[in-house]
């Protein structure tokens, strides 16, 4: 435990110190979801209709093009060849790596909905409900994103390709939770069904994330 | 050792004018703070005693804070702007300072203008926010303000920072103009010029004269904060030296 | 606990086999490295030193042939008995000396000693609350060594230790590979330059 | 003294405490990073690390 | 002119050769524009409706997101010394360089238009429409976002923060390029006003953007 | 044109001051090169040769003092009559050897020789439509060094330039700096290791 905990809390201080990267995520999540207005054009009505599709896909493209680097850095300073001798399982250790990285950079995410919801003109409700949808579900960007890191340290490569490999694995995450935010904003299908689905599909990430991404870096050692 | 040479070469070229600039600092800052206080004192009283707009009722003193923010966001980019010329153009160490030092202020600033704007638009407009163009390049300005703020936090040596937000500080100047006309191409919700417009002011002096104060009495106050955040940030530049010089000097 | 006392700690490959990018490093190679001694493996460059250190921390698979510590702790792999020291200092630029320090005391866990201490021991004490980013190139390697120092584990990987360090680094990190040895400790490293201590050469792909 | 701030006076308040709170906020964080950095700056004083160009910086008039 | 047509066309040899970056960039694209109608849901009508806003976010991010190496790849071996040095003016070589970027990575984006105005159910004249203003418009895209191209060589950082710098930036392409689609498709403005507000900006961004990165490479010197 | 033929063309600095990251490497630097001669740069590791070249080139901008060229070509800069060999080899591993030459000789521009037959001289003929990516140390080096050879400057910065080059490699490397020199050309080398040719030495930073 004091393991994983001091990893954590290691990422978690490198994230928020100069250098770090945790606040480029939300600007970029600021940036993406200010652009779309001009892109759909002022209308609010569409605006509010569109809006929790609008937070999620910023909220999905913001977490992972931070990923990239989960691995890379520790890779490339060496930690991860200490980090796979531990006595730490290499799969807890992924996942810590992971839970700092969604603390650092996707609760911060959640934080910003409600001032985005007010530009775009979502009312409490839906604000409050896509809030609710991203805590569920950016956990599940988080840990599926994170086999494309791993994957980025055995390729040498990161950036867009990791966001390619990646992005049709997060399809079902945002279909489930735009679905569970417009079910509580409008209806007519009841909240609960599809916010269990991504509840789900976050508790199965978070089993299958940790080991693909052990697996893929003990696969990549060299 | 190899290290221990640097000693007697390093000169702390950072260091070597700010020493100045702080001295300054220290003898005009009392009587900027006081000089702000004062001033604001005199605008908030006088805001308070400013009649009702006939159209917009007392809503209007949300002017007396809007107004005076919403131009020093850009009076504050203007003025990164020239420091950003004192950066490439002369190389000047203190105009990164100003220029890094003045970025929080101008968003703080920027902030309370959109937010101040958002509550008066509630009343007169009927909505919080509105995609028009004065107001979206409002907001652009506020998220530039917060890219260059990022980009001074993820830079760790400061004078590469300096440089590269020097050039972005000059392309964003671009927006200063579309912020100030846009009202005048584009034909939208907010207020065209009244106070600041060629063949004089058609305010009423009522309002004129609050709004005036208000206007002096922040900018007061960001030249005071300024200063005291240049001051901060130099003091910043001479620990980061020193620790790298402690990193030297030991190892010898 | 840590195996550091008993004296019968055997490290030993049979015909192990490296092969990296397609090609084979070397093969059939046999050794062998008893508790309180220092092996010192030498060849050319590209003869294969740095991926035999690799092969024994388990940070790269051998295509043929073991690797196994007899007499060391039954319950730990034989990667989690080993300090790894290679070319990257797995330092956060970031972080503060005393933060990387203790950072990996906490992460590596296992018997431990003061980190206060382990800094005084390398001569990193004035500098613990510097920014890794800060610190020489010798410094950091200095910072490295104290990670040895304050988590205790049996056996030493070391690739080309000495690098960066000054004449009195080198005679202060010879002092700690005595003292390691004396404890039981294991020692196996790869250098050009000799070790500065007793040791046995290991040679891997003929002559220089 | 009492105003009569019409029925938009939440809107109003609200404007003036944000600004109000905002600068505080502005003048609180500046007063803690000039604490911080002579703090660290005095602490490296006593460690005994020292600048070339310092006495130049006390003897300034 | 030797020496520009020299550097464009290793520039757009390097960029089709393996490891080359100009397909990930198409592939981004897709996977966002195929990614939305997922965000937005299955409702035909509102697709055809958002399509060029899809589509020209779609391209606005892929441009964006690819840009970050164009100085940075010549930077870590080398060449941009040489580059510097050479008796071409600074300026002109950057624009080179973003003109061979644009022919290897823009222009695949507007000819996989077509294929993604089928996706989103665009009919001839709207994907037409689409992929006029986006030729027009992609042009600006990627000469603004060469300033922050060069501000990563300076940096020493490129990726999301590069992103976060440049969106801004972008925004006025963005609104322009989406209107004239859009007066194109249902009226009731004429398409040649925000049509030659684009042009304009992108004859603009022609001239600002090889300045300005230039001058952000010669500062970034070191 | 190139200014090869104008035998009094000299380079000088004057008080030349360099700043790097904020920290003086080195001032007052004086020195004179003419036609025909070559100036071997030493000093210690980091006392700023590199840097000098890199001042000479305009790579980096100086802090105080000139450095000019007097007697070559009026219409063209400092650095534009340069050739810069640097540690990194401003090569593309995905194009081929000719690709790579072929490229910096037509974006370079100038007065130019033969590329096949550069290619040859440097003994890189074999090679010619092999990706640069293949190619080793050594062979990376020969390749920029066809590129001088292939492009007319009058003025050679090297920055350790032997670095990577065997024996025959260096000795060949060595004839082309004479012949550069007998055609008027002017060299300035950094230097750990002795260039093989007359040189005069410009020492920075005192005594190694
Ligand atoms: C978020 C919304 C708003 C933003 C971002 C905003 C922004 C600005 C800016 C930048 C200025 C300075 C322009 C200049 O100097 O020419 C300004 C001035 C002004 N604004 Fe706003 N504004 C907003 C909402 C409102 C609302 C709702 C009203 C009132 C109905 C309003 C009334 C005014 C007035 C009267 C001026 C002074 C114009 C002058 O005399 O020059 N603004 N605003
Ligand atoms: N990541 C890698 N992928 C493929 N081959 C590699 C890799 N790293 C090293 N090699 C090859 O493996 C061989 C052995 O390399 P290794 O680093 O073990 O040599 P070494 O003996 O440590 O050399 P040195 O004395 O230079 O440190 C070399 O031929 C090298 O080319
Ligand atoms: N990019 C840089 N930013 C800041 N300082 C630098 C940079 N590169 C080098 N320096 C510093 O400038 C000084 C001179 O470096 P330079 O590379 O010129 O030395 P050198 O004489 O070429 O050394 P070597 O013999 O190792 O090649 C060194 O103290 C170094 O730390
Ligand atoms: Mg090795
Ligand atoms: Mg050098």
């Amino acid at each position: 435990m004091t393991a994983l905990s001091a990893l954590i809390r290691r990422d978690i201080r490198i994230a928020l110190r100069v250098g770090g990267g945790a606040l480029i995520g939300v600007l970029f999540f600021l940036t993406v979801v200010v652009l779309m207005p001009f892109a759909v054009g002022p209308d609010l009505a569409l605006l509010s209709r569109l809006g929790p599709a609008i937070l999620w896909l910023g909220a999905l493209l913001a977490s992972l093009l931070t990923l990239d680097r989960l691995f890379m850095a520790d890779h490339e300073d060496g930690s991860l060849d200490l980090i796979t001798m531990s006595r730490t399982p290499l799969e807890l250790a992924c996942a810590a790596k992971a839970l700092a990285h969604w603390l650092a950079a996707g609760l911060p995410l959640i934080v910003a909905t409600p001032v985005l919801g007010l530009l775009l003109n979502l009312d409490m409700v839906a604000t409050g409900a896509v809030a609710l949808t991203l805590l569920a579900g950016t956990p599940a960007l988080t840990f599926t994103g994170m086999i494309g890191a791993a994957l980025a340290v055995t390729l040498h490569r990161g950036g867009l390709l990791m966001a390619v490999l990646v992005l049709p694995l997060s399809i079902p995450v945002l279909i489930f939770g735009v679905a569970a935010s417009q079910a509580a904003i409008v209806g007519p299908l009841t909240f609960g069904a599809p916010f269990s689905i991504l509840c789900a599909l976050s508790l199965v990430s978070l089993v299958i994330g940790p080991f693909a991404a052990a697996a893929s870096l003990r696969h990549g050692l060299d | 050792m190899l290290t221990c040479d640097y000693q007697n070469t390093m000169t702390l070229i950072d260091l070597a004018n700010p020493t100045r600039f702080l001295a300054l600092t220290a003898r005009v800052l009392p009587w900027l703070v006081a000089a702000t206080v004062i001033l604001l004192t005199i605008g908030l009283y006088q805001s308070a005693l400013a009649p009702d707009d006939y159209q917009q009722g007392a809503t209007v003193k949300i002017m007396f804070i809007h107004v005076p923010n919403a131009w020093l966001s850009m009076f504050v980019w203007g003025v990164m702007s020239i420091a950003s010329l004192g950066t490439l153009v002369w190389r000047h160490p203190l105009a990164d300072v100003a220029a890094k030092a003045a970025a929080p202020i101008g968003a703080a600033f920027t902030f309370l203008a959109l937010l101040t704007g958002s509550l008066w638009g509630r009343p007169m407009w009927g909505t919080y926010w509105e995609w028009d163009a004065r107001l979206t390049s409002v907001l652009i300005l506020f998220l530039m303000y917060l890219g260059l703020m990022a980009l001074w936090r993820a830079v760790e040596d400061p004078s590469r920072a300096a440089r590269a937000a020097a050039v972005l500080t000059l392309v964003g100047a671009i927006n200063l103009p579309i912020i100030k006309f846009s009202v005048d191409w584009w034909n939208t919700l907010h207020q065209p010029a009244s106070v600041m417009r060629m063949g004089g002011s058609t305010l009423d002096k009522s309002f004129l004269i609050p709004l005036l104060l208000m206007a002096i009495a922040f900018t007061l106050l960001f030249v005071t904060l300024h200063l005291a955040a240049m001051r901060n940030e130099i003091l910043r530049r001479r620990v980061r030296s020193l620790q790298m010089m402690q990193a030297s000097q030991k190892a010898a | 606990m840590s195996g550091l006392d008993q004296g019968k700690m055997q490290l030993s490959g049979r015909g192990v086999v490296c092969v990296r990018g397609g090609r084979e490093v070397f093969s059939g190679l046999d050794f062998d490295a008893v508790a309180g001694e220092a092996v010192a493996v030498v060849g050319r460059n590209g003869s294969g030193k740095t991926s035999l250190l690799r092969l024994i921390a388990g940070l790269l698979i051998p295509a043929g042939g073991t690797i196994a510590l007899a007499g060391g702790d039954a319950e730990l792999t034989l990667p989690e008995q080993c300090h790894y020291l290679g070319h990257r200092d797995a330092l956060k630029p970031a972080l503060s000396v005393a933060e990387n320090l203790s950072f990996w005391a906490d992460f590596l866990g296992g018997q431990r000693s003061d980190a206060a201490k382990s800094l005084a021991i390398v001569g990193l004490d004035h500098a613990t609350h510097l920014p890794a980013a800060f610190l020489s190139a010798g410094q950091r390697r200095r910072l490295s060594l104290a990670r040895l120092l304050t988590v205790r584990r049996p056996v030493w990987l070391l690739d080309e230790p000495t690098t960066a360090l000054d004449v009195a680094g080198q005679g202060m990190f010879e002092g700690l590979m005595r003292e390691h040895l004396a404890r039981g400790g294991l020692i196996i490293a790869a250098t050009h330059a000799p070790l500065g201590i007793d040791s046995r050469e290991l040679r891997i792909g003929g002559a220089a | 003294m009492t105003m009569s701030l019409g029925p938009y006076a939440s809107f109003i308040v609200t404007s003036y405490a944000a600004a109000a709170l905002v600068v505080v906020i502005l003048i609180g964080w500046i007063v803690l990073d000039y604490r911080s950095q002579t703090e660290r700056l005095r602490e490296l004083d006593r460690s005994g690390v020292t600048r070339r160009s310092r006495r130049s910086a006390t003897d300034t008039p």
